[in-house]
């Protein structure tokens, strides 16, 4: 049977452009604004899953090789890793660092230990969520 | 005054939802419930934009907009289920 | 002496070198695995005689180590003249009986285990009888209960050995919890773990409301050890152990352990009526039950148990006699009762030679014709002399006949059973007279069985078709044990006085303390008394046993009056069988295996307990005027979601419940966002969207949901269960609301600008504040996600789909 | 507001109830989701609902903000339910496949003697 | 606050109003309707207007009152826009595939020959 | 000072970032066991160092972020959590050793290791935690961690008694949210120190008890309090060394809580509390009896003696009295370790005959000599005979029994030790001795993983046995604080 639905990928193709922008702003508004680590992981995940939804998982793994549990485990290093990274500053465990840094060119930069943390949270998040949903699809 | 029209626009919309509740109930079809979702979504998207200017607050739009998305997301998902049976197809089928 | 506690520990170390040993026998060389371990007892023996002098002028012996001193708990070995005793038998007795068995024992045995567990078990009784410490005791106690038990089922591939070792290791060791509790209550009533201090400070503590409950536990051990009605069960099944064991545990020392404790606890609880009563009313009747059973039974062994838990009976009542003597503490009266107490070590020790040579005899005649049914011995008394020979002088002195030590101690078992009827407490002058009655009956019995060994197995016919193997006797090692057992038994007829003053009487001391202080206990055996009622009653036995000996056939019917199915062997089986249906019956009615029912028990618990509290303490409180405002929306809203959640209980298709779902997770984003949560909201419309995709995903999979087709009483009970769940949620919910009792910390987290450079709030809580909680929240979900993964590329295979799968 | 939301939630608590006593996992599955409802729902009117603004600090002052805490420990639990929702899913298509039936009372297992 | 602001934020208000109300006129016709297909019609078109106009209005309503011109909402207006009828679409077009029945009173069906007429063995998994 | 403090989350956090790390070598199998083990050793060193220090220093605490309490979530490490975290970090490396040689490729290389790490790190976690929704959070790692691993393997008998034991599970850790809920509501804090403060300071309301039945059924349901249905099933389905794990890990993990909560938090009103946990604990001996009794298959008895074991535990707590409390720890220490090595046991059995009823199989011994006596000396250590571990434990907690006047529950216990003794001597007799039915030439060999695991385990319990006097500095202390709260609060609350 022939299912034509041009419309849908002509559409997706913008929406997930739309998504993925709007995870990348999600996850650094997130220590001011709605959003952060996890929504943007989510957000995140969720244009994967429309791009899953519209084609198929083989087109998808070939435009994105990804191993997605392993992008997971990477998530949950980072964000076990920072707090171990507390440890070496001699500060407990998890301590988050946070302060204000002049950089040429861009001016003053509030740079942080939070953002390797939600970054973390948003990959384990991207790799677990896609994991799940590649491996239900792919049992036969 | 502002503030009596929004609610009056609010309850409106609730009384909407409520409406497509009854259609997502009664059925009968599946693609009727799966529209009625979808309908139940771009509606609680007016309610977020409502709610955000009586709020007086901006934090709500994001999710206005995640929802927007998400609920099409969510639509996609249920006729590819309704159509195939899988929805996410491992090779690439006839297109 | 530093030594004490080394005489306990000698045995276990040879114990453990035997199975090294073992190997080496196994591989050709020439000594018999036996030395080892005799060698050991042996000496333990010659050295704890070079004690009798020390003890016998009073002197008393005391070694600690600690093992557990926060709680009072060390080995203290502490030797006096009851423990002596005692150590001189296990070591004596247990000398004979492993010098026997090297000769009883064929080599393809496993002789390194048996070697082993008699060591161990040498081992346990004598720290038994050393230890002052309770706990301790305890420790030791449990060791030959569990010793005992694998010697009985040294032949384990038996069943009836199996068995027997069941009953024997559950009967002792029940009664061993029991005993512990006791303890543990003394320990709570004197703060003391150490028996002499017990002894000290217990008398004033007979009004505790644990005093008699102590007493009635510390018996229940006791007693399970000694095999005393009705726990006497398991002594008869014990013999399936070899020949050796049943000699050497099974009649000279391990059920000994029990009167041991009676006689260490004399001093504690002795002159209460609860303490008196059990020990004499239990010992005596015990003392007639084991008698008469023994009579009907046709296997040597299985006679000889009976008679060794009726002789067994008889000790312990003459505790009991004794121990009223402890009642007004010093007078020129109780002495005179101390008397019973004196008679009961006497016939302990006689006790042991004669029923130790008796068993080693009916051992040799079981090994020589491989039977021991008495149904088809006899005659052997010409092919086999020296067996004869012991076992009539064994025999006879069991049936109190002189000259052999047996007719001392009875007749002073009938002095003392005549004598406490004299005795006006606890209500002896009425109930007390069946004492002497019940105790000469018993003894008729006894002379009856005893009888039976000696005539039965020797005399009559001798009729080699019904044997194994035709008789002869035995090779002389085998002989040598009970030779010198029975030439003790003269031997202490004779010279009883020897005995009486060198060991006797330090043992009394023992179990009379106060008393001893005062007046010399000791006793001088007489032969002659003249013609006391003792002798009559002597003489009566003597008639009386010929006499139903005689004609055993006429009155054999008395047996068949109580069917076999009433005896405590049969409810013991008839519990254990029917314990295992019933259990099973109860569980599986319970345990369905259905995941409704059990979350039905768990629903119904999470009621009655929370609602029932609730009830139960008022903690009903509700207002709401403090409540936030509604607006109408608010209340569609909120409409709408009860419409959406009942209409899921209604969803035919799963779809619909899905899409219901989704509906419900939107509603509740709403809510969210209403009560001025935007990331709450955020993240439950994601999450709901992604749930739903899942589930679509997983559906493919699974078929269309099936109507439940509930009876209407599963329904209305499902419902009732339902609706009292979420009452109680809810009323616990407005009680918690209008019970806020302090300022939410979460004020706190309102500067988090300044204090984690985030200005929202939520955000910062979760990055920073609780930081911990959303790391461990990403490994909880990296391990959901890795886990799918795992458990749906992981399929089972062959193998094991046979082995979990039946 | 606390007292409907709390009644709201007793209903769900009810529904989630009856659910979850089905024999049918898809069933149970919802009733877990619509339990998890009700506690999230109870997490958050618990220290009393509308007491302030959105937590979120803005330039302009300070201000009365709602309780951000159960926000943060409901998202906790959002994500936590998500990963035990997509295990059991899983765990009961397996068990379709390889039992043959996605009916509970089914999957008693082997009664013991 | 000047006048143009005051009035913008009449507009607003007039523009959200107008959407519920549109909203609740395409819901009535969502119940109202037999069939699948027709009820798409009213409630995907009202809808999407509804809240195209709603969406507008708050917009407009924000950017009188406090004069920021919101990115996120004009965003999600165009997503509005740009899902909402294919959503539609495709639920209409899953209808038509899983065989949901027109209601009595159509009268042609164009599309039938070209999908039903061939493949009747259609895979039908999930209609119920 | 805060370098050293800083360990106290290591227990937990090693083995999380081992799990995660081994993930990336899915293949490397012989990697992923050197760094489990490596991994349990160093946590088994950290939880002896700090179990040291915690006795000349005083209970120790970690505030993560450098937040202090009540705000941040902290790790408190007093001697009760410690020794508690030694003695599972022990049983799970003995559980790896025979692991290694049991387990096989398959399931080796689908995380198995990772998966038995985070076990590890979420049962840590909850016994180092100070604060009650961090408490609910590492109940999830456990959990999640249990979950795939009653399922990991995919055999039929697995899939069905997983699903009812995630379902379950599920159903408490909802009851433990809304637990939870309550109490925020009406406190409006979660760490617990400070919960036992504001509580101390207000009285434990009607109300206040209330929310406390609803956290008892939380634990019970994870302990296995009178709530033991979903037991049996689930932890007779998964592969040996899991089952094992289970069995002495997991319902370990709900006692803590039981004891932690009711001794630090809602200790006010012990004649509600205390009276139902008493009664609870109670029901919970008589139906484990029962149920031990009740069958041939080895693992619904081993099932059923876990269930015996969590009541006898909980007399402890009910009766509430310095003795009771080292009773149970000291019961809790041995029957982690002993049915650990039990569980093996009767895996181990049906691995090497096929068969899981003790009426098929018999004459074991013959075969297996030294794992007969094994299994011998744990039956005896589990029924409580001196001198193995199980003794003074329950020595203790008779004594607690006794001075409290709670003589139904003294008698239930001991009872109920006769009944572990029957059902274990059951399975020994039937299976252990009688006639040999594996001839010498099908005998499965013994693998040296397993021996060497099962005579650890055996050590073990002869060390805990003998060495009581070494332990007791320790386990008094834990009572000590369990006893007087006040201890606790002010280590975390000081500042």
């Amino acid at each position: 049977m022939k299912i034509n639905n041009v419309i849908l990928r002509t559409a997706s193709r913008f929406v997930v452009f739309i998504i993925l922008t709007l995870a990348l702003y999600l996850f650094f508004a997130g220590h001011n604004n709605p959003g952060g680590g996890f929504i943007a992981g989510l957000v995140l995940s969720s244009a994967f899953v429309l791009m899953y939804l519209v084609n198929d998982m083989e087109t998808v793994q070939k435009a994105i090789p990804l191993d997605f549990r392993r992008i997971a485990a990477l998530g949950a290093f980072l964000a076990v890793g920072t707090g171990f990274g507390g440890l070496i500053f001699g500060a407990p465990f998890l301590t988050q660092v946070f302060g204000h840094f002049h950089l040429p060119f861009f001016g003053t930069v509030e740079l942080t230990t939070v953002t390797i943390f939600e970054a973390g949270v948003t990959l384990t998040v991207v790799g677990v969520v896609i994991t799940i949903i590649l491996s239900i699809s792919e049992d036969v | 005054m502002e503030k009596i029209v929004l609610i009056i626009s609010l309850v409106l919309i609730g009384i909407a939802i409520g409406i497509t509740l009854i259609r997502i109930i009664i059925g009968p079809s599946l693609p009727d419930r799966v529209l009625s979702l979808d309908i139940v979504g771009v509606q609680i998207v007016s309610v977020l934009a409502i709610i955000s200017i009586i709020l007086e607050t901006d934090a709500f739009l994001g999710v206005l907009l995640i929802l927007a998305i998400l609920s099409f997301i969510g639509t996609i998902a249920f006729t590819k289920f309704i159509e195939r049976g899988v929805i996410i197809e491992r090779r690439k089928r006839d297109l | 002496m530093g030594t004490l506690n080394v005489i306990v520990l000698i045995p276990f170390i040879a114990a453990m070198f035997v199975p090294l040993f073992y190997r080496f026998y196994r591989k050709g060389f020439k000594i018999h695995i036996g030395f080892l371990p005799l060698l050991v007892a042996l000496s333990l023996f010659i050295y704890l005689l070079t004690y009798i002098p020390s003890i016998a002028n009073g002197e008393t012996f005391l070694h600690t180590v600690s093992w557990i001193p926060t709680y009072g708990i060390e080995f203290s070995a502490y030797l006096d003249g009851l423990s002596l005793i005692f150590a001189l038998l296990i070591t004596g007795i247990g000398t004979l009986v492993i010098f026997y068995s090297i000769y009883y024992l064929s080599d393809n045995e496993q002789l390194g285990h048996f070697y082993t567990y008699l060591m161990m078990f040498m081992g346990a009784m004598l720290g038994v009888v050393l230890s002052d410490n309770l706990i301790v005791l305890y420790v030791y106690w449990e060791l030959t209960s569990i010793t005992s038990f694998l010697l009985i089922a040294f032949w384990y591939q038996r069943k009836r050995s199996r068995e027997g070792a069941q009953k024997s290791l559950l009967i002792t060791m029940s009664g061993g919890f029991g005993m512990l509790i006791g303890f543990l209550m003394i320990f709570a009533m004197t703060g003391s773990m150490s028996v002499r201090e017990i002894i000290q400070i217990m008398p004033d503590m007979t009004d505790h409301i644990l005093f008699v409950p102590a007493i009635l536990l510390i018996l229940l051990g006791a007693f399970t050890k000694s095999a005393q009605f009705p726990f006497h069960i398991w002594l008869p099944d014990a013999m399936e152990a070899p020949t050796p064991v049943s000699a050497y545990l099974h009649s000279a020392t391990m059920v000994k352990a029990g009167i041991y404790l009676v006689g260490r606890f004399t001093p504690v609880f002795g002159g209460e009526g609860v303490w008196f009563w059990l020990v004499t009313g239990v010992g005596i009747f015990t003392l007639f039950w084991g008698s008469f059973q023994a009579v009907k039974q046709t296997d040597l062994k299985a006679l000889l148990a009976f008679s060794t838990v009726s002789q067994l009976g008889m000790i312990m009542s003459m505790f009991g006699m004794g121990s009223v003597a402890l009642h007004h503490g010093y007078t020129t009266e109780s002495v005179f009762y101390t008397q019973a107490v004196f008679a009961a070590l006497f016939h302990l020790v006689n006790h042991s030679t004669f029923k130790g040579a008796l068993f080693m005899a009916v051992g040799i005649v079981d090994h020589q014709v491989g039977t021991r049914d008495l149904r088809r011995l006899g005659g052997l008394a010409t092919l086999m002399p020296i067996t004869f020979t012991i076992s009539l002088i064994g025999s006879f002195s069991m049936a109190g006949l002189p000259p052999f030590n047996g007719f001392l101690s009875k007749e002073m078992f009938f002095q003392a059973a005549v004598d406490i009827t004299k005795f006006g407490l606890f209500h002896v002058d009425t109930l007390g007279n069946l004492i002497p009655i019940i105790a000469w009956l018993a003894s008729v019995f006894t002379f009856v069985y005893s009888i039976i060994i000696v005539f039965q197995t020797f005399l009559g016919p001798y009729r080699e078709e019904r044997l194994e193997t035709p008789a002869k006797e035995s090779p002389f090692g085998m002989l040598v044990s009970p030779l010198i057992l029975v030439t003790l038994v003269v031997a202490i007829f004779f010279f009883p006085n020897v005995l009486g003053e060198h060991i006797l009487r330090p043992a009394m001391a023992s179990v009379f303390p106060t008393i001893a202080s005062e007046a010399d206990l000791g006793v001088t055996i007489a032969h002659w008394h003249g013609l006391n009622p003792a002798l009559w009653m002597t003489i009566g036995v003597i008639v009386f046993g010929a006499l139903l000996y005689k004609f055993y056939k006429s009155w054999r019917w008395i047996y068949a009056i109580t069917p076999d199915n009433w005896s405590f062997n049969a409810l013991y089986d008839f519990t254990l069988s029917r314990g295992v249906k019933v259990s099973r019956k109860i569980t599986n009615t319970y345990m369905t295996g259905d995941l409704r029912h059990y979350l039905l028990y768990i629903f119904v618990f999470f009621f009655l307990l929370v609602a029932g509290s609730f009830v139960m303490l008022g903690a009903y409180d509700f207002t709401i005027s403090d409540n936030a405002a509604i607006s109408p929306f608010e209340w569609i809203l909120a409409m709408t979601m009860l419409i959406a959640a009942i209409s899921v209980l209604f969803a035919k298709s799963r779809l619909t419940a899905i899409i219901i779902n989704s509906f419900l997770g939107y509603g509740v984003a709403v809510f969210f966002v209403l009560f001025r949560a935007p990331d709450l909201a955020l993240t439950q419309t994601i999450v709901e969207t992604v749930t739903t995709v899942l589930f679509l995903a997983a559906y493919y999979f699974l078929p269309e949901m099936k109507p439940e087709n509930d009876s209407r009483k599963t329904k209305i009970t499902k419902l009732a269960i339902s609706v009292a769940v979420g009452a109680t949620v809810t009323s616990v919910a407005l009680a918690s609301q209008n019970n806020r009792l302090f300022e939410r910390v979460s004020t706190y987290f309102e500067n988090s600008l300044e204090l984690a450079g985030g200005r929202n709030i939520v955000n910062t809580i979760l990055s920073d504040f609780r930081g911990f909680d959303t790391m461990l929240e990403v490994v909880v979900l990296l391990i959901g996600g890795i886990g799918v993964y795992a458990i749906i590329k992981l399929k089972a295979g062959k193998r094991g789909e046979q082995l979990e799968d039946q | 507001m606390e007292t409907l939301i709390t009644i709201l939630i007793g209903v769900f608590v009810t529904i989630g109830t009856y659910l979850l006593l089905s024999k049918n996992v898809i069933r149970i599955i919802i009733g877990s989701s619509i339990l998890t409802h009700a506690a999230h729902l109870l997490i958050i009117t618990m220290p009393g609902l509308k007491t302030g603004g959105v937590p979120f600090i803005t330039d302009g002052g300070g201000g009365e903000f709602v309780d951000p805490l159960p926000q943060a420990l409901i998202l906790t639990s959002i994500v936590i339910n998500f990963a035990v929702t997509a295990l059991i899913l899983v765990l009961a298509f397996r068990a379709y496949k390889t039992l043959g039936t996605d009916n509970l009372a089914e999957m008693r297992g082997p009664k013991y003697d | 606050m000047n006048v143009v602001s005051v009035i913008f934020e009449y507009i607003g208000l007039l523009l959200i109003l107008g959407g519920a109300v549109f909203v609740v006129i395409g819901s009535i016709g969502h119940i109202r309707f037999p069939d699948v297909y027709s009820r798409a019609h009213s409630a995907t078109k009202s809808s999407t207007i509804a809240v195209l106009i709603t969406l507008t209005g708050a917009w407009i309503y924000i950017a009188a009152t406090e004069g920021v011109f919101s990115v996120r909402l004009l965003l999600g207006i165009v997503f509005v826009y740009l899902t909402n009828p294919i959503s539609s679409h495709l639920v209409l077009r899953a209808a038509y595939r899983s065989k949901v029945k027109l209601a009595d009173i159509t009268y042609e069906d164009e599309l039938k020959d070209a999908l039903h007429g061939k493949e009747e063995n259609m895979i039908d998994k999930s209609s119920n | 000072m805060i370098d050293i403090s800083n360990l106290i989350v290591l227990p937990m956090a090693l083995p999380l970032i081992i799990g995660i790390i081994q993930i990336f070598f899915k293949n490397q199998i012989k990697t992923q066991r050197t760094m489990s083990i490596l991994g349990v050793l160093t946590t088994i060193g950290i939880a002896v160092f700090l179990l040291e220090r915690i006795q000349t220093e005083g209970i120790m605490r970690l505030d993560f972020g450098g937040w202090e309490p009540p705000f941040g979530i902290l790790f408190v490490a007093d001697s009760f959590s410690v020794i508690l975290v030694l003695v599972a970090s022990v049983v799970t490396l003995i559980c790896l050793i025979y692991a290694f040689s049991s387990v096989g490729e398959k399931m080796e290389k689908m995380y198995f290791y990772a998966f038995i790490n985070f076990l590890l790190a979420g049962v840590n976690g909850s016994f180092l935690t100070g604060d009650i929704f961090n408490l609910y959070v590492n109940f999830e790692i456990m959990l999640l961690a249990s979950y795939v691993l009653v399922a990991l393997g995919g055999s039929k008998k697995q899939l069905r008694e997983s699903i009812k034991y995630v379902v379950i599970n599920v159903l408490s850790s909802w009851f433990f949210l809304v637990a939870v809920a309550y109490l925020y509501g009406q406190l409006g804090t979660l760490n617990m120190a400070h919960l036992s403060q504001l509580i101390s300071e207000s009285g434990q309301t009607p109300t206040l008890t209330v929310v406390s039945l609803v956290f008892l059924i939380v634990f019970a349901l994870k302990s296995g309090l009178l709530l033991y249905f979903w037991l049996p099933g689930s932890y007779s389905a998964p592969p040996i060394v899991v089952a094992a794990l289970f069995g002495g890990l997991l319902t370990k993990v709900g006692i803590y809580a039981m004891f932690r909560v009711f001794t630090l938090i809602f200790y006010h009103e012990p004649g509600i509390t205390h009276t139902i946990i008493g009664i609870m604990a109670g029901l919970t001996l008589i139906a484990g009896s029962i149920g031990a009794i009740a069958y041939k298959d080895i693992r619904q008895i081993v099932s059923y003696n876990v269930v015996i074991a969590v009541g006898f535990i909980l007399v402890g707590l009910a009766v509430m009295t310095q003795e009771g409390f080292e009773g149970s720890i000291f019961y809790l220490m041995h029957d982690m370790i002993a049915k650990s090595l039990l569980f093996l046991l009767a895996g181990t059995m049906i691995t090497v005959t096929g068969k899981k009823r003790i009426d098929e199989i018999s004459g074991l011994i013959r075969n297996y000599p030294v794992f007969g006596w094994i299994f011998f000396i744990v039956m005896l250590s589990l029924a409580g005979v001196p001198p193995l571990s199980g003794f003074i434990g329950k020595v203790l907690v008779g004594h607690g029994t006794i001075e409290t006047g709670s003589y139904v529950l003294l008698a239930l216990a001991f009872i109920s030790s006769i009944f572990v003794l029957y059902s274990l001597l059951r399975i020994f007799l039937n299976s252990f001795w009688g006639e040999t039915i594996i001839s010498t030439d099908e005998e499965v060999p013994m693998r040296k993983g397993w021996m060497v695991s099962f005579s650890l385990f055996t050590i073990l319990m002869f060390i805990l046995g003998f060495g009581v006097e070494l332990f007791i500095p320790y386990v008094a202390d834990a009572a000590n604080t369990l006893m007087n709260p006040q201890i606790y609060i002010d280590a975390v609350m000081n500042d």
